[in-house]
């Protein structure tokens, strides 16, 4: 297992009570297993079916391979402008 | 010519034309979000911006890396303020400036259209009733009127 | 909301943004037109406007009123400047601001099409060399270079 | 016979020499006789087969009556902006 930290913001910030909250993972987890660990934690039900990631700044589409040392965030719907 | 920037402070729409205007330019576009009062019905006192802003950065030099090759010869400057804003206060800024009229205002509605879509930032309304809530653009509307 | 001008002097992009943006509105626009160093490959030093400014009026009041019943809801400002101009000078300006992006952006674009095409004002341009030239935006380049 | 002022800009009053003529016409004239009184004027070389007409500050597309006391303008390529 490794550990990996993850960075939230608005409306899921808010409900996991943290920006960053970090997750035991297998080493070969993906980004769904993060989403996965990241759900059955308090507050986790605010996340939607398919969240959206970013690893290191750039949105991923699917399930990406993930480890520690990267900068891996999840993305409430966007409301700039 | 890019720059992109997250803000604290207040927008100043006059040093972002400036900064885009040359001689070689004819033709220069300024778009500006700004806070309105009413959002769904709702009366909003004010809006308070957040962003993931090293992502936020990263994605907004993407867009203006994507328009300028689109729209060869702009000059584009984008500025998103984050913090608590007041109606009326400017949350967004794009000026762009090119040759002619065309490449300046098709550029400026990509860049507006591509951040609105991609760029990490967040807003939560404040109401009257000092009730808050976070927009969700992708949202449905609801029965209760909580969502836009 | 609409106001049409003629102005003499310089035009003040900032006052234009501030008299078209209210508590109402979202997003506001602003095209601005300016004076640029080469035009047809040859180095302007100015240009000098000139408009049958009673007909000029007119014809950006019947502009604005059709971008008022195309676009609802916007609040538009034109100002076109006349006189001589010198390099980056601003010689047109067209605010609009509406509660939404889209129309806000359509009007503006709607506006400076419909100006250039129907607005009577005529620029000179004033070369290096001391030469200047009527624009005659219908004609077709010739092959002395001395239109367009 | 009617006197008719006209109004001239840029590069016709340029070429005319002046920022209004005024030219003699039947009583029953349209603009296309006003602007054929204008040809046959120093400068009227300049004018092209159909150059545009205002009348009381609009264009008009096809030869109308014309009369003392309206506002006429010929109208060269606009190139506001």
């Amino acid at each position: 297992m490794t550990e990996l930290q993850v960075l939230l913001f608005a409306s899921y910030a808010e409900a996991f009570g943290a920006s960053a909250v970090t997750v035991s993972v297998p080493e070969s987890a993906t980004s769904a297993d993060v989403v996965a660990a990241l759900r059955s934690l308090p507050g986790g039900a605010v996340l939607p079916e398919a969240p959206v990631v970013a690893v290191d700044r750039r949105y991923v589409r699917s399930p990406v391979a993930v480890r520690a040392g990267q900068e891996i965030a999840l993305i409430p719907p966007v409301a700039g402008g | 010519m890019i720059r992109c920037a997250i803000v604290t402070t207040p927008i100043d729409p006059a040093a972002l034309l400036a900064e885009v205007t040359t001689p070689s330019t004819g033709a220069t576009t300024l778009f500006l979000g700004t806070v309105r009062d009413v959002n769904d019905g709702r009366a909003v006192t004010g809006i308070e911006y957040s962003a993931y802003t090293a992502m936020a950065l990263d994605e907004m030099e993407r867009i203006t890396q994507e328009a300028t090759q689109r729209f060869e010869g702009i000059r584009i400057v984008i500025e998103h303020r984050v913090g608590i804003l007041l109606l009326q206060e400017v949350s967004v800024a794009i000026a762009v400036a090119h040759a002619r009229r065309a490449p300046a205002m098709d550029a400026s509605r990509f860049a507006i259209e591509e951040l609105k879509r991609r760029v990490p930032v967040w807003k939560q309304e404040h109401y009257v009733d000092g009730d808050r809530h976070w927009i969700d653009p992708t949202a449905m509307q609801t029965t209760t009127g909580a969502s836009s």
